[in-house]
């Protein structure tokens, strides 16, 4: 099942790199389509093993919806943070406190787990070290306003958390 | 030595495959477009160095055994040779597109030029196959240089 | 202009090849001469401007295209060139790890040394 | 774009004597890769699309390799460079092939007029003229390079053949007739 939809996804990609219609003749061009096949086949058969675990979230529409409603609500934040931080910078006297938390999240698997951490990093402000597997992060922060591995968790990690689980748990 | 940690292991594992493909396309329209063997080889070869480098020698000699990527290192180079003997048997001369002359295809398709994309596939093979295993070797004496010889590669190509 | 600024780089990389004591160094100067020596020879193919020697889906290969094109052949050899300092870099820096392996030093006076 | 290129080689210029002055193995490996993607640029802004994509990945493997033969190992800093007399001497040496070399890009074409323009039947404006219709292949520089001078690429393939069995014959382990691993 895994393979499959890993085939399908490649083959997809596939056909977004060639194009395989011709607009000014309006034929498809049977070639590269049955190439493509071949490739994603060897790709399939080489790394297929080594795909990320329970990858076949892609198949349920109801985790594509959730993602694309992660977008907007993702983008708020990001903005907001973008603010504060030029908000930090611009401000005088440099108000920042650097330093790095341990916070804890819930999530088990790898994929969310690397997507909260990538989030995490493409916030402002702050930016995931490292990440282990039993979900524990650590996270430099610009202006460290909880010392506590609590407060901290609430602040950062929690406003992603739900929406990642439901996309990828 | 510290292990890579779970960001880089899991995205390595999301994208290997579709660097791994690009270089396929690379190869394969490189009469048509910017490319050819040499760069999709080098660019195969750094799909499996990803892979090595996040997840240790033995992920990636999973993916291509050691003993599985020196034939192919071998082969790619015979290959691109007998197309060029190909040339010297059917059309006289050492290297003549003997496939386009005796089919010539249309032009700005795929199957297309003759031996030129067979001779790229057979040089992105070698390329592949060779630069995965200087990488290969040279991470294995790193090892090796530290305390004894380990050496697991020759008693993987011995069973 | 565009040709000196390559020599300088070519002579940097010589300097850095005839006084480095390191081996790794050494290497490192060889691949900037390489590099030096790649982007001249591209320069020479270059015509002002000019397309890429790719023959595009509408226009048809002929004189016009000819007459437009930078010249392929310095790139080809270029692109050659470029896959064999690959294999020579993997290849000095073996000999160089042997050595380090050998004599535990990179440092080259110190190698002559040892060596007796 | 003539700025632009002019830039980008003192780009290049710059990480040159960057990696050659640093007593910091890391960061002179670092600025070497620098340089290539400077070329990769040069190359890409010198409509050569074929060759821009080559250093990229060459790089990164470069790198990768370079890397290897440094880290976790106690030279991450090395010592000055040679004693004054030699210094000069590799400098007196070097003013005087830069002299040559000005004097000998003398005798090019300018900038932007390649030498196949001045010569009448060049075989690179043969190449772009019969590429296409006599290989068949829409690329001239793959043409070139596997059908016209099929000769090139397979020396080319054997050096690397050769270089690649080099390096790991050297690297195998300690050789065979050494004292045997004691277990």
């Amino acid at each position: 099942m895994r393979k499959i939809s890993m085939f399908v996804v490649l083959y997809v990609v596939w056909c977004l790199l060639v194009f395989p219609y011709d607009r000014t003749t309006g034929q498809w061009d049977t070639q590269s389509l049955l190439v493509g096949l071949v490739a994603a086949l060897v790709v399939v058969v080489l790394f297929g093993n080594a795909l990320p675990d329970r990858s076949c979230f892609l198949l349920a529409p109801r985790r594509w919806f959730w993602a694309l409603v992660y977008i907007p609500f993702f983008a708020y934040y990001c903005l907001k943070a973008n603010l504060e931080v030029a908000y930090l910078v611009l401000h005088p006297d440099m108000p920042i406190r650097p330093g790095i938390v341990k916070v804890r999240t819930s999530l088990r698997t790898r994929v969310a787990i690397t997507a909260l951490a990538n989030s995490i990093t493409l916030t402002p402000g702050t930016l995931t070290v490292d990440a282990d597997e039993d979900g524990t992060l650590y996270v430099h922060w610009i202006d460290v306003k909880f010392a506590e591995d609590d407060e901290a968790t609430r602040e950062i990690v929690s406003r992603f958390e739900g929406h990642l689980r439901r996309i990828f748990e | 030595m510290k292990e890579t940690s779970t960001i880089v292991k899991t995205i390595s594992r999301c994208v290997v495959g579709f660097i791994f493909l690009y270089g396929l396309y690379i190869v394969c329209y490189g009469h048509l477009t910017p490319g050819g063997g040499f760069t999709g080889g080098v660019i195969l070869a750094s799909a499996f160095v990803l892979e090595m480098l996040a997840w240790g020698k033995e992920e990636a000699l999973k993916s291509l055994p050691f003993r599985l990527a020196k034939p192919f290192d071998s082969a790619g180079a015979l290959a691109f040779l007998v197309l060029g003997l190909l040339g010297l048997l059917l059309g006289g001369d050492f290297f003549v597109n003997v496939i386009q002359k005796a089919y010539p295809g249309k032009p700005f398709s795929l199957f297309n030029a003759g031996i030129i994309p067979l001779c790229n596939i057979a040089i992105a093979i070698k390329v592949c196959a060779s630069l995965f295993l200087v990488i290969l070797v040279l991470s294995v004496l790193r090892v090796a240089a530290g305390g004894g010889t380990e050496d697991d590669l020759t008693t993987q190509e011995e069973e | 202009m565009h040709y000196f600024l390559c020599l300088l780089l070519l002579m940097v990389g010589l300097f850095g090849a005839l006084t480095q004591k390191n081996l790794i160094k050494i290497i490192l100067s060889v691949a900037i001469i390489e590099h030096a020596v790649n982007t001249f020879l591209i320069m020479v193919g270059y015509r002002h401007d000019g397309t890429a020697p790719i023959v595009d889906r509408a226009q048809v290969a002929g004189s016009s295209f000819a007459s437009g094109a930078v010249d392929p052949l310095p790139q080809a050899m270029v692109l050659t060139a470029i896959v064999i300092s690959l294999g020579v870099l993997a290849l000095m820096v073996a000999v160089a790890m042997r050595l380090y392996h050998t004599y535990g030093t990179y440092d080259i006076t110190e190698i002559r040394k040892l060596r007796g | 774009m003539i700025n632009l290129l002019t830039l980008v080689l003192i780009f290049m210029i710059i990480g040159a004597i960057i990696s050659i002055w640093t007593t910091d193995l890391l960061s002179a490996i670092i600025a070497v890769g620098a340089v290539g993607f400077g070329s990769s640029v040069v190359f890409l802004l010198l409509r050569a699309p074929d060759v821009a994509l080559a250093p990229v990945v060459v790089e990164v493997l470069m790198l990768v390799i370079l890397i290897r033969a440094t880290v976790g190992r106690d030279v991450h800093t090395i010592g000055s460079a040679r004693e004054i007399f030699g210094l000069s001497v590799a400098a007196v040496l070097v003013l005087l092939l830069l002299a040559f070399a000005v004097h000998a890009i003398g005798g090019l074409p300018e900038f932007g007029e390649p030498v196949m323009a001045r010569v009448a039947d060049a075989p690179a404006s043969y190449y772009l003229e019969n590429g296409l219709s006599q290989t068949g292949s829409a690329n001239i520089v793959t043409a070139v390079l596997l059908d016209f001078r099929g000769y090139d690429t397979l020396g080319e393939a054997t050096v690397l053949f050769g270089a690649i069995l080099g390096a790991m014959t050297l690297l195998r382990r300690k050789s065979r007739t050494d004292k045997p691993r004691q277990e």
